[in-house]
């Protein structure tokens, strides 16, 4: 060390490590033992996917609902409309409002109150890649150029929580939104009880796909054990077109610049794999 | 009169939901839902849909909050944000800190809340879609879950509402009902004893009435029981006993 | 027990009481033992009310204002009118909004800062029984349909808590109700230096009776010993057509049918005794 | 010009309330007024009515804010909702919260703090109804509830205002003296020394203007002084005697 | 003591001092020392100011800006501008809102969250200074009679604490303001990309100075170390007509009136001082 | 289109602002800029203008937060109001969170916590004034003001944003460019190590696009690094070194 220095003493503490430290350097190594082998905690591929399911329209007082399970991670989706003023600068376009919650029903380790930063995070990341990814035609939600347009909120609740939240987020927000239908207008008041048959102006359907890395070793989906003691993280949002519209490197941990685009193309596989379940 | 607000909502004895005037909903109940909680159930009653989660008991942080002789009980009452016609601004509001209140009281009631001092149990009910009467589907689907994570109470808490519509005295009001109707009795009960532990009312009654929309809701109560209580036997493969 | 059960070893628990729940368990006996003697701490009858006292017009400053005591509970109420736009469903009523603010002058118990369940019960049984009796005829506070009205804010202090607020808090809201006048109104602006001789829409007087149950005993009006350690409590609104109007059950203790029913009753009488204070 | 400016607030050396330019406005003192309160106010000055508890000297927790060698003042002013001409919005506003830290610095001077180690002593100020110059009014009721309390002082705190209307010094400016006027000057004292404890200033005064309405602030809170000790004589039947 | 006492046993309560008091004891004691002898701990003179900069324009962004710093104290101020409505009771005058912050950069004292006691003093005590000496003509702010004005906004950041932060950011406010041109304005929208020529309408220019009592002695401009342990603070607010127009004492000690008239003499030439680094 | 984006960006390839494609902006930094600070740092790259501070390591209150075997890191980043072109609402925003969490995690990547048991390390960053590309400009001043704190590092953290903008990757995006341009790619980097420590990007590329994207902003990020290298080194009299 060539330059000022304030605070060699400090070097000298010695702190005893107690038993949580321990306990999770344990996992770490048991995780970490079971990879150098080829395999994972829960049994599957390096890059596969937990099995997956899809409902839509479970929420029949929502425009649009989705419940997503990816193993035993549960989301719900809700897509609830109203009518509002449209920005100045895009006077002929609706908005789009997502909202993910960390609700403690999911895991203890989600506490009640405001959103914390790991709320906030992923409620982010979910949004940007929808989007940047333009799942839906704003313009297709104007009512009146300069006056009023549809506001199409997506809320997102955790029901359980066996990692992996974002693309379980991402994937129930679109299909929500693709099960959504306008409710009925009338002198340009919401009649919310009528649905009529009108789909929301879906344009693409951007999804994401996550990664964990855990020392030298990068498996997609992580569940709860493997979030719990990964390095890093990097979730990919992938269009139909395959080109990407978000990424979001969580963790402290870092990516090799190959790593990131070997991932990329595997996500973009990953992806299709996905809106499999959306039936495109 | 408000708009909005049917002209009739009792035509020729029978409701607007098709029930007569004594029926109680369809419902729905499942336990062990959710992976992650001591303790989860699921019901549908009618429109709603309410999801509940017991975490605990487990030891409560920071610790000078702890009771030294018996377990806290605390009790978070939600609604989803899509789960009524307009959506719900996230968050908190005063109404479901007020029903957070009473859910958590009527549990207490039952819970041997004395074998776990030190501790918390947590009860996180989600409201998933509204239509009527959720408190009442709350607390029974808050005391399967509380039973679904094995925490001894003397008894299952049952509730279920009454209330008058149309000058009728009629029993578990659906949403229109519960906008329109001129009263709403939710009541909840300790069904083995009788005892009510959960009272409230808005609109208005005359005593003849209340006594009868009284009597009703217990009644309506000792239905879900029966309910409740088939459930468990269910998932668990015995009758269900109560402790002691 | 015949089902799972995963806490058993729980109960092996042995934790010292300390001073405080001894203490608690001490004052609820002494309450006890005088209760099973057919006496209360304070020497009243079982069914009897502190003395009352209610003094209108306190604050100049408010359009209407009442003071009021029950024993050594001391509550102020203030009603404040403004102007604001009607909801959307209803264009001809105006609205009335109750505020109940447990303040820490009155009790050691009441912390500064945002008010917690207890002040929000209070808060909201109150309003309820206005509410729902009706205190008000909405549809007389409209100034233009669909565009103005009267919002009639009603805020009500602690001052010194004693045991049964609810009571209290109503008996003062519905007290400075009846007090308030109308300010004058000049090109619909409020002069509130000068008010008008008119008197606010009072529809209804429903007030709040309110009983405590300790052990097997039940006591109206219960003082703050007897709130201290009651088991339940229950509140009913009467109007004074002697209908109910709003209840509310409170406290982790059960009540039975009978005897709700024979409160009821009692309630109906009681009500009427607090009316008297509103000399109707 | 502010639309509600009276065109005068001096005519023929008279205030719109018909006092002359140096007349205090009439005082009523009370004290031992709240049961629950270890000491309790109840003041009226003019059109303002305030009340005021003080719980304490009593155990701090959490204790690591506890102070090792004197007891802490908190102080919190606040109105209601009703005491002014628009409904204030409830909680605490910047100008509430500056205010209760300037009338507990003035309160901190006479205390003796370092008697009650360890502890805390809450000041709780209400205004009921505000007609300017609530700030001097709370903190004379302030002292009146803590020696109501019987804390050690080393003397009461006394105020009063003084300010500009209409080109003229004037002592004790009521509402509209306050809101119209082109200055005011509150100033809290220690009568028996003559120290100020409080001092603040808005408006426009030349110096010689300013050591006017200084002195004559001075000569008011001196007034007060005097209904302070006559009212804690008359409540506790011995000449108020400060402390040591 | 010759009334009611309920308190007396406390009075034996016997309390080790910690460290923290002794230290705080040293401190003020080795101050107080250098005081006794004509000195201050940075060998200034008891009425002098630390040197004082001031440099405009620094924030492009802002419509106008100031760096203000006192020996190391180091604030900095921005003008943002934008369009809104009058109040009913002055429909031809905009608005001047000030906001002082203090941000954890300055030190560690200042913690992240919402502003506590001491900001909000800060900001009031300088926000007064500027509002009662009339900095700005607030009807030359005026756009549209009744319908728009224009609100000033002056936001001023701690960067570095060292004691007396009023008369810097005092200073600053004042420099920021002068600094500040309109931005142009087409069809009552702001282009911010273009500063026009014109000049806030600037009527005063008062400035703050603050005074502190250490035991006996007072001293202009307190550096953080005499702030740390002094008995009170006084700050004048002075226009350039020597008249006075905001004073704040502050901390638990006391004044004598001939100390005040006499600190006000020695403000009204501080004042004239710091104003001459506004070139006026 | 949105209303206020400029028909074209790029004109015979030079960009707005008069660069190329590939051209950082000017960049100047300092060190040791806050006397109050353990270590600060200020930062202007093109119109971006930043200032940080570290305080730290100190001990952490309340003690039961802080980590046994290593130091906590905090990060709080933060716009001033008129750092932007509208006027920002004071107090932390979702973005600012986010960002605030994103550039800790950059930054854990390189300190040696663990030499710092029990103690907490505060990273505040306030962004003066805003044009484009200040969470990278944030991470390179953040780790400057480490460094000027003492706190041992494998590395300086170094970042630069790509994008695409007319169809064009180019790199370090200023302010025009980022919100009408298609696709914005922040990343931040170990020098030494290549690795990649911050990674976002919104917009739209194919993947040839990111490629170019990520190697120019890697090269961008190199060439930062030598200006805080140099920045070091003229402060300290010293080459940089890293710790080891």
């Amino acid at each position: 060390m060539s330059y000022r220095r304030k605070l060699c003493m400090r070097d000298m503490v010695n702190v005893m490590k107690p038993k949580d430290e321990i306990l999770a350097n344990l996992k770490r190594n048991f995780i970490l033992d079971i990879l150098k082998k080829g395999k994972r905690v829960d049994g599957r591929k390096f890059y596969e996917y937990r099995s997956i399911e899809v409902q839509q329209g479970v929420i029949k007082k929502a425009e649009g609902s989705a419940l997503v399970k990816i193993g035993e991670t549960e989301v719900l989706a809700g897509v609830k409309l109203s009518i509002g003023s449209p920005y100045p600068d895009t006077p002929n376009e609706g908005a789009l409002i997502i909202n993910t919650e960390l609700i403690p029903l999911a895991s203890v380790a989600f506490e009640p109150g405001p959103p914390d930063e790991n709320s906030i995070e992923l409620s982010r990341v979910v949004d940007r890649a929808l989007r940047e990814g333009e799942v839906l035609d704003l313009e297709g939600l104007c009512i009146t150029e300069g006056e009023k347009v549809w506001l199409v909120y997506v809320d997102i609740y955790t029901l359980n929580y066996d990692g992996n939240l974002i693309d379980a987020c991402c994937l129930a927000a679109v299909s929500a939104l693709m099960d959504a239908r306008f409710p009925k207008l009338e002198d340009d008041k919401i009649i919310y009880e009528e649905k009529t048959s009108k789909r929301l102006p879906i344009k693409n359907y951007p999804l994401e796909v996550t990664y964990a890395k855990i020392g030298e070793h990068i498996v997609l989906d992580p569940c709860y054990e493997e979030e719990e003691i990964m390095d890093a993280r990097i979730t990919f949002g992938i269009k139909q077109d395959d080109t990407i519209c978000a990424i979001q490197k969580g963790g402290r941990g870092s990516f090799k610049p190959d790593e990131i685009l070997n991932l990329y193309e595997d996500a973009v596989e990953k992806a299709k794999f996905l809106r499999s379940f959306l039936n495109i | 009169m408000k708009i909005g607000k049917p002209e009739r909502m009792i035509i020729n004895g029978k409701r607007l939901d098709g029930r007569g005037l004594y029926d109680l909903r369809p419902i729905k109940m499942r336990v062990g839902v959710l992976k992650n909680a001591d303790g989860s159930s699921y019901l549908e009653w009618g429109g709603n849909k309410i999801l509940c989660a017991v975490h605990g008991p487990r030891e409560l942080h920071p610790k000078h909050l702890a009771k030294p002789d018996k377990a806290m009980l605390r009790c978070i009452y939600s609604m989803a944000t899509f789960s009524v016609k307009e959506r719900k601004k996230p968050g908190p509001d005063r109404r479901s800190i007020e029903l957070s209140k009473v859910i958590r009281e009527a549990l207490e009631n039952v819970i041997f809340l004395h074998l776990f001092p030190q501790t918390v149990i947590d009860v996180y009910i989600k409201v998933l879609q509204s239509d009527g009467g959720t408190r009442c589907a709350s607390i029974v689907a808050a005391s399967l879950a509380l039973a679904d994570a094995g925490i001894p109470m003397k008894d299952l808490v049952s509730a279920c509402a009454a209330g008058k519509v149309d000058g009728e005295i009629v029993l578990d009001l659906f949403e229109i009902e519960d906008n329109y109707g001129e009263a709403d009795l939710p009541v909840a009960i300790v069904p083995k004893t009788g005892e009510i532990v959960l009272l409230q009312m808005d609109g208005n009654l005359t005593k003849d009435e209340f006594k009868k929309a009284l009597d009703l809701a217990i009644s309506g109560a000792m239905k879900v029981y029966e309910l409740q209580k088939k459930t468990l036997y269910e998932r668990y493969g015995e009758r269900y006993e109560t402790e002691r």
